[in-house]
């Protein structure tokens, strides 16, 4: 991948893939303390991305912006406000810059965290998004290298915070009705995080800088 | 999955349609985005109401577009609420210059939805305010969850808010009126089956032959706690004590009482249960000066029901009675 | 089985205790033997109307009575036809000195009860006239068979023949339009799944996963075949064809059309079969002029649809449109 | 048992017997190839009856007349009616008489099953108590010898039309609307015929005349 706006579509593109390739597996985890509809939620945001691809825009900030508005547009449910806020405060973060760097890379995944627990109000610890997404930032901005690298210790970060997730009881969204009921399960938003971080430390290998 | 439709990401779509044919002088539905709204909207001077939310809970909301009533629902996929597009797309088909009250229940997902809408329309210079219905006391309240769900309150509020909009009230008074209904009203359910969404093709949890669910969502979400099947005097009493105890209601109290099929049950078994309700909150010395009993605010084909107990005032009364000409509400008109 | 009931032998008693505690404004119920009621009844001067039959297909008939429909109705034990005392001291609550239509729905046990309580009445110098509905195509209707199934079209019947009556039809107008009405209408349904009877406390009968019975009755029977699960664009078809065909129904025809949930089918996927419907009528050059959609002539929990093509005039309208204001069925009143 | 009211009465109550131990086998019958109800709503009306046997009446007549009007008020469904007319029927042939004959039971099974034909309209071969009735009455009137013996008879002949039923297809009834599916299962009506005509036997064991 490239660090311009054609590697972040590509980038983009290989997320709906996974999204699509996990659609029944979020499903499940949200079946278990949810209502069973985040899988097919973000398949439906995804797939629609996709169709608003092409010529989307020509800098990371400008293809992040209708990446978040058409998810904003499509995926209904808590995740679509919580995913398009993110998009959005990552997009402005890049404002015009034509090519991602490391640090770029880094302040863009903050500011998206910090949109996230703006809209939702979650902290670390209520089995949220915001439970893959905190140690995600942390790691990468502890990390150093390429924007590879960067966002490869983001997903590490954020796939040992979604299994982190399992034993908590929910204090946020949906699952919080479960009350301790909802010890035991993976949060659905959380595995969704981690997915797509991986995706794009995928499609980032071997981009430079 | 047996289902009558022909393909799980076009139920919702599909459903509108056969709305729409089917009662074209109360409403008229668009697509992309989806909203249902009042045949003869905008009402010039009248306060816009709009509610919405996830389908599968049918009449709720969409058969409750009409004079008297709502001005617009926002129906998203099911379970699933709708987009901010979609209540923008209402707010433009329904403003009819008198400001909009959007009646939101209380979701994560719902919430933050209407609450980027109403950025927007605001922007727009419409005057927008959003109540947000917490009504099932099955649900913990604290700073530390995701608060209350709105469940079957949520239909009588849209009467009685609908009601007074018709009626002449302005924005201030729609949104005072809200409030005081929403302070006023607490619910509670419970599932004997579980149902199946569309898109996931299977129950979205499992009962035993001989399990209840008690505390049971609108979404096919699990509620509080399995117990044991019981009789139905008994499982009335489950549902309603905590309801009474939670604002308290007390003797002397003049309520509407609401009796909710969550899809499945029938008739016969929910007039019995409502049967009970009466007899329990009259030995209480609750006086029900109103009651309404049918599917209302259900959750697709579950089988369960769920009981609403509604403090009411002369004025709350007077715009329950005020007439109403919905899809699935009606009278007076 | 899980029920909301106490005890099945009481079903239909106790429910009936929570319908009169709904309704009191509209119905009052007597028991021993059970009569469901106008309030105001008897209507000195009008044609009284009456039905009745098994319970567990509410809101038929109970949900019926009031002003512009039924003056009373008859409820037997769920699917069991009820006994002459039943619908004579009906006869008695509402008889208002111009004569009693009695609307039965075709079966070998309610043709008979009320055929006995017929004898009675008329014995007691009562005009009773008796017409029988028979509008279901899935049955053979020969000399050598109990002949057609009364379903869905009961409904309309009633509304119609019911706002006659109101309207001030005399008794001789009363049966001649409810035969007309009668010879105009033609019902179809299928079963998703089965019911379960109270006192049975198993499924009626066992359908597999994939498996739909089509041509179901609304007593739990079995129906005419069994058929893998379609879409629902070729199940409202399979449906819809041998209705159209039957009367048969023609380019130019002018009809209201009912789609009928037989319980425990959800309104988003109703909905969906009728806008599938109007589209098929409308390839066919039929004119919808109304509809009715919902669970109005149900099979307790029963999931699966039917639908219902009445061949309408303006006299039929007319009466369609009139004021009725009952449990289940309520417009301009 | 005597052959005189309380007699009857006696042979009543042993039939409101067998119809409670065999009600489950009646709904299953029913279930097959009718709704489920057959063996509930007899033993309603048996129960019913059985609370009105007391001092019923002084004749024979009397006791299955006030049978028949708590059967048709309280039975519902095909049966009522035409149980309630086979005992009206039964009683009116009976008449005043204090005392049963053989030749008087064979005459008013006979007009019973006239009553039932009457106001069923099924012929034999339609798959209803009918088929179990006419081979009753047919065969009480080839038997000779004492009451009990006649009805041993009838009996004997209505277990042998029940179970004829099996292979017939309905035409009448709630089991005509099955067609061909009706085929293999026994009539409900005619089984609950037999099972009636069986306890009026038992209990006229050893009775004189
Ligand atoms: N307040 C919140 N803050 C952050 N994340 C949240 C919040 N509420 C819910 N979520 C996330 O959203 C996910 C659920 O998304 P989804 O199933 O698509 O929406 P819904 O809960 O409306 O059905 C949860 O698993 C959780 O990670
Ligand atoms: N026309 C008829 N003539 C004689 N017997 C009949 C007729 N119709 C039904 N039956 C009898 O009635 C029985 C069913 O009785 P029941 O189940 O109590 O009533 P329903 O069919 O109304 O549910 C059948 O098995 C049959 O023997
Ligand atoms: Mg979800
Ligand atoms: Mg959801
Ligand atoms: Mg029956
Ligand atoms: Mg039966």
């Amino acid at each position: 991948m490239t660090c311009d706006a054609t590697g972040v579509i590509a980038a983009i593109r290989s997320a709906a893939a996974v999204v699509d390739e996990h659609r029944d597996e979020l499903v499940d985890l949200d079946r278990e303390i949810g209502d069973a509809d985040h899988g097919e939620n973000l398949k439906r945001g995804f797939t629609a991305v996709l169709s608003k691809l092409d010529n989307a825009g020509d800098t990371p900030g400008a293809v992040l912006k209708v990446v978040a508005s058409t998810l904003i547009s499509t995926v209904g449910g808590a995740a679509g406000p919580l995913y398009g806020t993110a998009f959005l405060r990552a997009a402005a973060k890049l404002g015009t810059t034509g090519t991602l760097t490391p640090e770029s890379v880094v302040d863009a995944l903050d500011a998206a965290l910090e949109g996230v627990v703006a809209r939702g109000k979650a902290e670390a610890g209520d089995k949220t998004m915001v439970d893959a997404l905190t140690p995600a930032v942390a790691a990468a901005r502890a990390a150093s290298g390429s924007v590879a690298d960067v966002l490869k210790a983001a997903a590490d970060a954020a796939d040992q915070g979604a299994q982190d997730t399992v034993p908590l009881v929910a204090r946020k969204g949906r699952a919080s009705y479960l009350g301790e009921r909802s010890a035991g399960h993976m949060d659905p938003g959380a595995r969704s995080t981690a997915l797509l971080l991986r995706a794009f430390a995928d499609a980032a290998q071997g981009a430079t800088p | 999955m047996k289902k009558i439709i022909n393909d799980p990401s076009t139920v919702v779509e599909e459903s509108l349609r056969g709305l729409a044919a089917a009662h074209g002088d109360i409403l008229k539905v668009r697509t992309e985005p989806a909203v249902i709204y009042r045949a003869d909207a905008p009402v010039t001077g009248k306060v816009a109401v709009i509610s919405g939310g996830g389908s599968g809970h049918e009449p709720l909301h969409g058969g409750f577009v009409g004079l008297g009533m709502l001005d617009a629902a926002a129906p998203g996929p099911v379970f699933t609420s709708p987009t901010p597009d979609q209540v923008q797309a209402a707010v433009e088909h329904v403003d009819g210059g008198a400001g909009v009250l959007l009646i939101v229940k209380n979701y994560t997902g719902d919430v933050l939805n209407f609450e980027t809408a109403a950025e927007f329309a605001s922007a727009d210079g419409v005057d927008v305010r959003t109540v947000v219905i917490d009504d099932d006391v099955a649900v913990k309240d604290s700073l530390y969850t995701a608060g209350r769900r709105g469940v079957g309150g949520t239909a009588l509020l849209e009467k009685i808010v609908g009601g007074a909009a018709e009626g002449g009230y302005n924005l201030d008074e729609c949104e005072a009126l809200a409030r005081r209904v929403i302070a006023s009203v607490r619910s509670m359910g419970v599932a004997l089956t579980a149902c199946t969404v569309p898109h996931v093709g299977e129950p979205s949890f499992v009962l035993e032959d001989d399990e209840i669910e008690i505390g049971i969502g609108i979404h096919g979400e699990p509620g509080r706690r399995r117990v044991p099947h019981q009789p139905a005097d008994q499982l009335v009493r489950t549902l309603l004590d905590p309801v009474l105890e939670d604002l308290p209601f007390a003797s002397g109290d003049r309520v509407l009482l609401f009796t909710n099929s969550m899809g499945g049950t029938p008739l016969v078994e929910l007039y019995l249960a409502h049967g009970i309700a009466e007899r329990l909150l009259a030995e209480r010395g609750i006086t029900v000066e109103r009651r309404l009993v049918g599917p209302y605010v259900t959750s697709l084909e579950m089988q369960g029901m769920s009981l609403t107990v509604l403090k009411v005032d002369d004025e709350m009364l007077r715009w329950w009675d005020a007439p109403v000409r919905t899809a699935a509400l009606r009278w007076g008109a």
